[in-house]
């Protein structure tokens, strides 16, 4: 983290420090760390972990910090530590995902988009781009939020089929590739991550020779410049960068002067199909989007 | 030994054993009567140690049985041979080497004190046992905690000895156990084997060693190729005729002639 | 005859009780773990060394410790088990379901855990020693085949890939109190009323108690050492890792030791499974991944050999505490998260390396 | 001596040709591949061994066997390279920082990223052989490191964990064509205008090519298994894995010949890597998760033991491409794609204990 | 033997060799005369096995020297001591079982065809020479690609015996081959020990058993504990005085007398 004066924010997330997702909000993080003046620590499990989660938590109330910034993928297992910083007197805000359980734990507030939701509009997005049926890659298998996203965009769209695979590129093209072979009704394709899924989803696309809708969650460069040159249809940003930087910022305003904002914060969803995709790349690249 | 009047501690008869399509005995019978040193002599892979493994528990036979005390026994693991009152020195000596002296010794076999489930192993009186029992073969242990693996081959193959001295009941079995050793050690289990037998232990000895069998044995057997040539009492047999029907009689004038008849 | 005693002492140096001592399995660990805390003591904030800094490191420490102490034990007969993590989300969705789900009373849902552990440990060790197949593969066929019935099985359940409900269904029988929360909270009350632990601003004391894994990884780590260092199933266990043939030769029941052995590794997954969905409410899919490598991790910090027939069950609970003040022990430091695993490798290697030299040391210095 | 003769014959079976065949080692995973074929032609959609479905699930495969044949001459050698999956990632990166952010030309940077693994491969073997740890054990700490480092030198150079633009980067060079994209595609062109083989609606061929890795893969494998068994330094390599005192005592450099597998695998796993940075055109924090793993089971499918000092080269192609057909398989069959890690832990533990019963009845039978 | 108007082919000088506290040699001094066995003989534990790994270059020794031709030598490795001339067959074999026989006999030495990059192991050479050199000891095989984990412990002990014979240039080093052998391949060995000593090469000979080493040698010296009692040229000492010396001359009286004198 960088060195502060006399604020100190712990932050502790539940995404895997090598996931380009959460590697975008822990930029968010350390920015505002940064622009705040503050010391921020920024923390998450090795693996998709409540268990060591908590116990991250644990950590971070120990050492009483003035604000603390967590994710809530699971109210039950996370509350009992989460309770427990609010007990300590710590201020709490969460982000990303929780918004439905942050209220009666006791968090301030939460900045963030509900991955159902976001699935369901991706799902609205691509059916009314004439879709029938569409395959949901879910490169995480387990990954609770990544499940959401799954079910959310069934209820928007429809027929769907998830389709599990690693996060290796050269399995996710070959299975969808087998899946897009096996089905030939399948027409439309969501992926839950830009880089490790979305990519070469449409590398197993363009070798199909076949017309396929396909979006994806989060961004990455390669795939948002595919977005610009038409080849795919958008990227679900939720401005996760913002999930870091806002409940940073809003805690160390909170520290010094007690301000903070009367209610939840939605970083998204925000679509980004062809017209804005050229101008997002250069962020996305740089770590920002 | 007046073995036709007494009934034999075990007998085996007509034992086959094959390992997928080697033959490894062929039907061979054996017995061991109380207090005498039986030799089982052969060439190697006559089948010695599959024999003396089939008597213990480790193999069974693919064919033949196994009696004692007018039963028929079926021994489907070592530990019900040991049961049965049959100790073996096996030629790789079954210790484990990062474990102690006592540990070996009493290896399967561990003395409990204590009730359950809190039953302790008695260390007291297995580390007592254990030192007193290597004294007796004329090893002074400096403790005995040292792992076995830190033991010299001749003080491994004396506790080996020891273990199946202390432990054996009825049959005590011997694969080659002067193989490796130096003379003092040879003569010492010679001895050792002498004073088993006195005490009316039925004894096994499996040697290359026409000598060392000379020198402790009552009767000899000889296998070939996993066939029984034939067994002989002491003083029924002289020396020569003994190794040449050890070595299959095959040569040996020519090689022992230009030795000078000294192997 | 005594011309024998001399003989032995004429080539050697004579052994002094500290070079005897620092024979043991487990004193590399020892070596690592003061190693480790000297670390934190100057890099990390101090609070990770009070009264609740330590139970933090100590609650995952404890978790892991379980799995060490079992893996240790399977370790030490000779087997590994790749399954346990796995193991781990199975066993917390045979606990969940049936108390959720089906409304079985706590008492038989994890009672019907346990069996199912017991089942699946048999499975696991029964093909091991029936296919003379290495462990090694047979049980991490299991850690794909258990993590998938895991999913199925949730799926099939519930929809999600988490199992939520179970403290509301697990109610508030004094097996809830077994399994989860903390002991001797009035003592901890009664001491932070007295001032003498540190309480939150609002005055609770920051450790109402100590938690319930750590009771059960210290009482199992002295139960487990216990049974490995002074009984006879400790000694076929040595024996039956050291070298199998040989003692089934002089009548050790290797196939029923290691059998035990897989079973009582499943159990301990199977404890650990109930803590933490006790705690914290919830089983999921994804629990319990990668534990199978850090049981064995500490379990080889700990002394272990791979090799089998060598190791110790205090170097396992002393390796998982090491394993979990480094895991948490990050979060007081300024180390950017960034560099944990970079950390965490190197952590490993220097404890390895280092245990292996004190033990050759040692064992040269014999 | 005309008395030797027979006794050999007496006591022994007749050698039927077929049962000496059955004694290779990859026998096994040949019968086991037989299965899975037979399984899929049952249960699979026909597509599945049209042309393009098996470029399909090869692509695959030839990834995981280019790693799986290097991992199984290391475990002919005895030791074990756990760290070969984050060996991907940072070879990846090591290729892609020097050629995007540095500058450099694509030959100076793929030479750059070999270098890098020589060095890798060297340390972990260097330290294998000075302390005498098992592999296992030094290589899990360097899946941890290199890992982390990839992490670092990525958040370092890009602030994500990505870094992209390698392809426009690298060009159109020769070199692009060595190791990404498809081999042969005039042939398949030429083919597709024949008529032989399916096209699309607008006539380019669905198979456009051998995609080059497995030109690689099946290269690397010949190569391999000559070298395996029908060199000086294959002799050698069984040697080592056989009994490394033994070797070392008749002259065999034991070490020299394990640091050059370390050096090896480290080395396919960056073949690996350029391949697949250079076909994705992005090098990735999070590239060969769990590769390490899929490698050594394929190895063993392939008839390696994990003892060291007996496999082959060609089993463990065999082995790659049975994971490879499990992997991608199942998508075109009807099963549930949540039983994926059921089916495909289930799968490797038929495959291992048909090897083993394969092995063993040909060895009975000698 | 005129030893004193020849040079040794191996001289080694005040070796000693410690292992940690332990003091396995302390000060041997130790030479072999091209054409003559030289036999080492002791206890269990006396040093034998050290040392002859020292002389091959498996140890490399604490003080002392070793001296070929003249020249200090400084054996940094076993492959060093094999490019010097001297060949080893050690007590433990150094035998791979999942090899087979060709692949061990030339296991560091492999004969190669062809031109780099492509150098084959050349079969045909190593098969035939295998064989042949097999059937010379008196074994013919099934097949020269049979694992040596099939062969019996005899034939094992032959393989490694003829690839010492095959390669050994100057010196050929046997550790007690024949304390597993039956009777008819031990005479095999001694007549090989016998055969190649007349070809020239210095043989040094590893024994318990006296009378294996009195059919042989030419030279006697008894180690113990880490120090030579003495060399004895033949002829110059009885089978009686080279047994007590083994035995270190202790209580042998006694036991012989119990056992009729046949050890
Ligand atoms: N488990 C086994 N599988 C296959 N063959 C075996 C097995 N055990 C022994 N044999 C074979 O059986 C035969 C007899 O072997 P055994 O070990 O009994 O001989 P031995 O008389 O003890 O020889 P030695 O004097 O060398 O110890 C040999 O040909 C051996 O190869
Ligand atoms: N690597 C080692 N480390 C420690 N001590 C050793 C080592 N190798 C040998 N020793 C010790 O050195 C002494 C001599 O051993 P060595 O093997 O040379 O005896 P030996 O004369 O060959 O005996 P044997 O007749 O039993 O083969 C023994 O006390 C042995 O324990
Ligand atoms: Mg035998
Ligand atoms: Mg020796």
């Amino acid at each position: 983290g960088s060195h502060g004066n006399d604020v100190n924010i712990a932050v502790v997330s539940h995404g895997q420090a090598n996931d380009a997702f959460w590697s975008v909000v822990k930029n968010g993080v350390e920015a505002a760390g940064k622009d705040m003046n503050v010391k921020v620590d920024y923390r998450s499990p090795e693996t998709f972990d409540m268990v060591a989660m908590s116990s991250l938590i644990d950590a971070a109330v120990n050492q009483e910090p003035d604000g603390l910034v967590v994710s809530i993928p699971d109210g039950d297992a996370l509350g009992a530590a989460i309770k427990k910083a609010v007990a300590a007197g710590i201020p709490v805000i969460s982000m990303n995902s929780g918004s439905n359980v942050a209220p009666e734990l006791g968090v301030l507030l939460h900045v963030g988009q509900e991955e159902f939701d976001a699935g369901k509009i991706a799902g609205a997005k691509l059916k009314s781009m004439g879709g029938k049926k569409a395959l949901c890659v879910n490169h995480e298998v387990g990954n609770v939020s990544l499940d959401q996203r799954c079910a959310g965009f069934a209820e928007g769209f429809g027929a769907i089929e998830v389709l599990p695979t690693t996060n290796d590129p050269a399995d996710v093209k070959s299975k969808v590739k087998a899946a897009l072979e096996k089905d030939g009704d399948v027409d439309t394709v969501l992926t839950l991550g830009a880089s490790t899924a979305g990519e070469p989803a449409l590398a197993a696309i363009a070798e199909m020779g076949k017309e396929v809708n396909i979006g994806t969650f989060d961004m990455s460069a390669n795939f948002l410049k595919a977005v610009a040159d038409g080849k795919a249809a958008f990227c679900i940003d939720q401005q996760q960068y913002l999930q870091g930087y806002l409940p940073v910022a809003f805690l160390a305003m909170h520290a010094r002067f007690g301000l903070m904002p009367g209610g939840n914060v939605p970083s998204g969803p925000n679509l980004i199909t062809q017209e804005k995709a050229a101008q997002v790349v250069e962020l996305a690249a740089k770590g920002i989007r | 030994m007046s073995e036709d009047t007494r009934k034999p501690v075990i007998e085996l008869v007509d034992i086959e054993k094959h390992f997928g399509a080697v033959i490894a005995l062929a039907g061979v019978s054996f017995s061991v009567y109380p207090g005498e040193c039986h030799c089982l002599l052969g060439d190697n892979g006559a089948g010695k140690s599959t024999f003396i493994k089939t008597m213990s528990g480790v193999h069974q036979p693919t064919k033949g049985k196994i009696v004692m005390d007018g039963k028929n026994m079926n021994f489907g693991s070592p530990r019900a041979g040991m049961e049965a009152g049959i100790a073996t020195v096996y030629q790789d000596l079954a210790m484990i080497p990062l474990m102690s002296v006592t540990r070996n010794f009493w290896m399967g076999r561990e003395p409990q004190s204590g009730f359950w489930p809190f039953k302790n192993m008695d260390f007291k009186k297995a580390d007592e046992v254990t030192m007193s029992e290597m004294a007796k073969m004329g090893i002074n242990l400096r403790e005995p905690g040292q792992a076995v693996g830190t033991l010299s081959g001749g003080e491994r193959q004396t506790v080996a000895i020891a273990r199946a001295v202390y432990f054996g009941a009825k049959v005590l079995i011997l694969d080659e156990p002067t193989s490796a050793l130096g003379v003092r050690q040879t003569s010492n289990v010679l001895a050792t084997v002498d004073k088993v037998r006195k005490s009316g232990v039925g004894v096994v000895f499996i040697t290359h060693n026409v000598r060392h069998a000379l020198a402790v044995g009552d009767r000899f057997t000889v296998l070939n190729r996993g066939k029984t040539l034939g067994t002989a009492k002491r003083g029924e047999i002289t020396p020569d005729e003994l190794q040449d029907m050890m070595a299959g009689g095959q040569e040996m004038a020519q090689l022992e002639g230009s030795l000078g008849g000294t192997v | 005859m005594s011309a024998d005693k001399p003989m032995a002492d004429e080539r050697l140096a004579k052994v002094s009780l500290t070079k005897s001592l620092l024979q043991r399995p487990e004193v590399g660990a020892v070596v690592g773990l003061i190693a480790v805390i000297l670390f934190f003591t100057v890099y990390a904030d101090s609070r990770m060394f009070s009264l609740s800094g330590i139970m933090n490191f100590m609650e995952p420490a404890a978790q892991l410790g379980i799995l060490a102490i079992a893996a240790a034990l399977l370790m030490v007969g000779g087997e590994f088990d790749l399954s346990i993590g796995s193991m781990i989300a199975f066993a917390g969705i045979a606990l969940g379901i049936p108390l959720v789900l089906w409304g079985w009373p706590l008492s038989l849902s994890i009672l019907f855990a346990f069996g199912v552990a017991v089942i699946t440990g048999a499975i696991n060790g029964f093909i091991v020693l029936r296919s003379g197949l290495p462990s090694f593969i047979v049980t991490l066929a299991f850690l794909f085949i258990l993590r998938g019935l895991t999913l199925v099985s949730l799926k099939e359940a519930t929809g999600t890939t988490q199992l939520r409900g179970v403290k509301e269904a697990a109610g508030d029988s004094w097996l809830v109190e077994m399994f989860s929360g903390d002991a001797f909270e009035g003592a901890f009350t009664w001491l932070a009323n007295m001032g003498w632990i540190d309480t939150f601003k609002n005055g609770t004391p920051k450790v109402q108690g100590i938690p319930v894994e750590i009771i059960w990884f210290v009482v199992l780590a002295l139960a487990a050492s216990w049974l490995l260092t002074r009984t006879r199933f400790g000694n076929w266990i040595f024996a039956a890792g050291g070298d199998p043939i040989a003692a089934r030769n002089v009548g050790v029941p290797v196939n029923r030791v290691k059998i035990i052995l897989f079973i009582f590794t499943a159990m301990a997954a199977t404890l650990v499974a109930t803590i933490t969905v006790l705690e914290f409410g919830t089983a999921d899919a994804s629990r319990g991944l990668l534990k199978e490598f850090h049981a064995i991790i500490a379990a080889v910090i700990g002394g272990c050999l791979l090799t089998g027939g060598y190791g110790s069950a205090i170097g396992a609970m002393v390796g998982a505490v090491i394993f979990g003040m480094v895991q948490i022990g990050i979060t007081y430091t300024n180390i950017n998260l960034d560099w944990f695993q970079v950390f965490m490798g190197a952590i490993l290697l220097i404890a390895v390396v280092l245990n292996n030299w004190v033990r050759n040391k040692a064992m040269s210095a014999h």
